[in-house]
């Protein structure tokens, strides 16, 4: 049976060990937090300026000064700070992020990844810091749906819709597993419970490898 | 004695000219300075340029700016938010100019140009549509595009706290865009919730000296207020 | 737990390599890691290339690193100083390269390897000796000339707080090059006066946030110390 | 009679206006700042991050940790605040510094300035911020002796020095009197009480013009 949403962010987290400094896309990407326990001290860096996001306050507790990139009210953990926007990216662009996870439309067996606009006659497509997060940070993981709605694979041999950023992805969840991005290609980590090589290879366009 | 605590929005944006770059602080709606925005609809200046880092929302302030026919452009890095109508309105009829910016290229173009820094490389957008017309460059191996500093006229900010010489500290993630635009304009206008007495904010915690600030009005309540 | 306090100076100097390039904070005696410098010399490693703003005075510190030959090449914008009397021993013998760097491209050149910035334009040194080599290009009528990032392995830096995260708070003229080295190296390791409970740190005031630290020691007395 | 190191530097801080963002070289330069009244709201930047400087302290309230760039104890005015290194140099080259002033071996007509080495083989030059404030700050001027000790004018056609920035004089403060920088030249602005233009012309090696 294909992991649900929760089971994605679950799975996903239990993959980041303590220590990092982590930034998570808007969407799906978010969700990855509520999977990790407080005790396993993990530094969420959010690109208004954030580093050390706690989990979402209780309604009668919200500060209005505090949201993150999503615009979703935060809170911010003993031993959180501030910077200014050039300084935030300048963590993110100069290497200072341990794992950014994206959302994605795409991702080519090469790591290129397509997450921002559908094609280039988009009206008006919106890049955010999808870009520089995709460049800058250490590892680039995505979590998406393995297939869109009308069942179309996202792990393609190569991006049809233009690129976020190139050769950036190292590991996608997706529905249906986790795979690696390697010199080889995909390379399945795991499958879903019940999921076989087969279907997941079905519904992708890309070949997925065996590590064996 | 220095004094640049101006006592009304009209003296806040007079002098803004036909044809300005303007700056606009804030993420989401923390940091925007609205009652600026809303001012310099009133104040009249037209076929702006406007950096943000969205393109307005909803039909008030930057959009409503937009609406009136008075922004010939805007730079920013994300114009599809969720009510983002009268950019997208405006876009499909061909009225308004479109720069998509990395979010992280535009901070650093400005901080750039309030460092006296003409271009930088990045790795930023190398390979995708948004380098299109940008020089590449190899270094060490790996390959980047050439970014141009972005100075503007204008920057209209929100900060926490002010004193008479312009020094202004932020609240929180109230910080974002506001001190690197501080940074990067002729002419720094900041909105702040409060103003102190000389030597009452504590000089660890001034994030923008007042050097880059022209003027300081103070609002009633900015948004979101406290 | 995140805990990047070290017990010890020989755990906070672990690892460091010969032929490393070594970043040491500090202007004039404020803010300099004396400590960490006495170290580095017990440590052992050799053939460094050492990043400062001076090349050392009198015969300790830096100086004494200088004078037992474990300095390969100097990269500081002011090498002659009241007493730099080892520096102009060895470099009027031939026993180390200097390399003279303008004080902000080196602030520069720092924060942009800490920002993913391989390369810049200024205006700084154009037309002058030190721009020999360097590629010259015209943006809007003026001449700049092309800096490089300056990246290392380690910098040693001093700081006034830290907490377990390694969170640094600096104090008054303390901050100078030290938040700046601590983005260009990949190990960053702070001497500092006071530990502090994780929480107890104002956010505010936090300059270098604990991503960029890698190894906290707390010193009994700094230089100067209070 | 000549001007005195103490009144060139008050000749100087005669000319600074109130609100101005001003940093002062080390040496003579520094001096300056004494003849600037408190009330007089200047402020002065050290370009090791200290923004509004306050006189010299008493001996028995020295911060050590509060110092200028040419090492000195200082102090901070209400109002004052601190930056890092790269912030502070953002400043000085980003145009936001009104005036610098500094010393200098030798100022050309064409505004190019000489002040940090004396050879192309000395050993070991010092540079400092020089160079950055130099190509920076709004305004540069210049206070110097008109000659040197052995005679020779520091007012030449032609810098024999290396430069430390070309181009950038716009004024310069001697003993002898003031004199801008101007597509003519140098054009006398002041001389010393007595101080004939025959006898500042004499000591110069470029040519002074007057206003007239």
């Amino acid at each position: 049976m294909p992991y649900s949403r929760a089971e994605m962010a679950a799975r996903a987290a239990a993959d980041i060990p303590e220590g990092w400094v982590v930034n998570l896309g808007i969407g799906m990407p978010t969700a990855i937090a509520d999977h990790v326990p407080l005790e396993r001290e993990v530094i969420f860096q959010s690109e208004n300026g954030v580093i050390g996001m706690g989990p979402a306050p209780a309604p009668d507790a919200v500060n209005p000064w505090l949201i993150n990139a999503g615009k979703q009210a935060i809170t911010l953990r003993p031993g959180g700070s501030y910077v200014h926007h050039a300084d935030s990216f300048a963590m993110i662009r100069g290497g200072h992020i341990d794992l950014c996870v994206l959302g994605g439309f795409e991702v080519a067996e090469n790591g290129d990844l397509a997450n921002w606009a559908t094609s280039e006659n988009d009206s008006a497509p919106a890049v955010g810091g999808a870009m520089d997060l995709g460049a800058g940070a250490k590892r680039l993981w995505v979590i998406m749906d393995h297939s869109t709605k009308d069942g179309r694979p996202k792990l393609v041999p190569e991006c049809g819709y233009p690129l976020t950023a190139l050769r950036a992805v190292t590991r996608v969840y997706t529905n249906l597993g986790v795979f690696d991005v390697t010199p080889r290609g995909f390379v399945v980590v795991d499958l879903a419970p019940g999921v076989t090589l087969e279907q997941a290879q079905a519904a992708s366009a890309a070949k997925l490898h065996t590590s064996t | 004695m220095i004094n640049k605590i101006v006592q009304s929005m009209a003296d806040a944006l007079a002098g803004i000219k036909d044809g300005s770059t303007v700056l606009i602080g804030g993420f989401g709606s923390v940091g925007q300075p609205d009652a600026l925005i809303e001012a310099l609809i009133e104040q009249g200046a037209t076929n702006l340029t406007c950096v943000a880092n969205n393109a307005g929302t909803g039909r008030v302030g930057l959009a409503k700016l937009m609406e009136l026919g008075r922004v010939r452009k805007i730079i920013c890095s994300f114009p599809r938010s969720a009510n983002s109508v009268v950019f997208e309105e405006l876009y499909k009829a061909g009225k308004i100019e479109l720069e998509i910016v990395p979010q992280g290229t535009m901070a650093e173009r400005m901080r750039a140009a309030g460092a006296g820094i003409p271009a930088f490389y990045t790795a930023t957008a190398q390979g995708t549509l948004l380098a299109r017309g940008k020089e590449e460059r190899e270094f060490d191996g790996r390959l980047y595009i050439m970014e141009r500093a972005l100075r503007a006229d204008v920057a209209l900010i929100e900060a926490w706290e002010a004193d008479r010489w312009g020094n202004l500290t932020y609240k929180d993630s109230g910080r974002n865009f506001n001190p690197v635009m501080a940074m990067a304009a002729d002419t720094t206008i900041a909105q702040v919730q409060h103003i102190r007495e000389l030597g009452e904010l504590d000089p660890e915690r001034v994030v923008t000296p007042g050097l880059y600030v022209q003027r300081v009005v103070q609002v009633d309540r900015g948004a979101p207020w406290v």
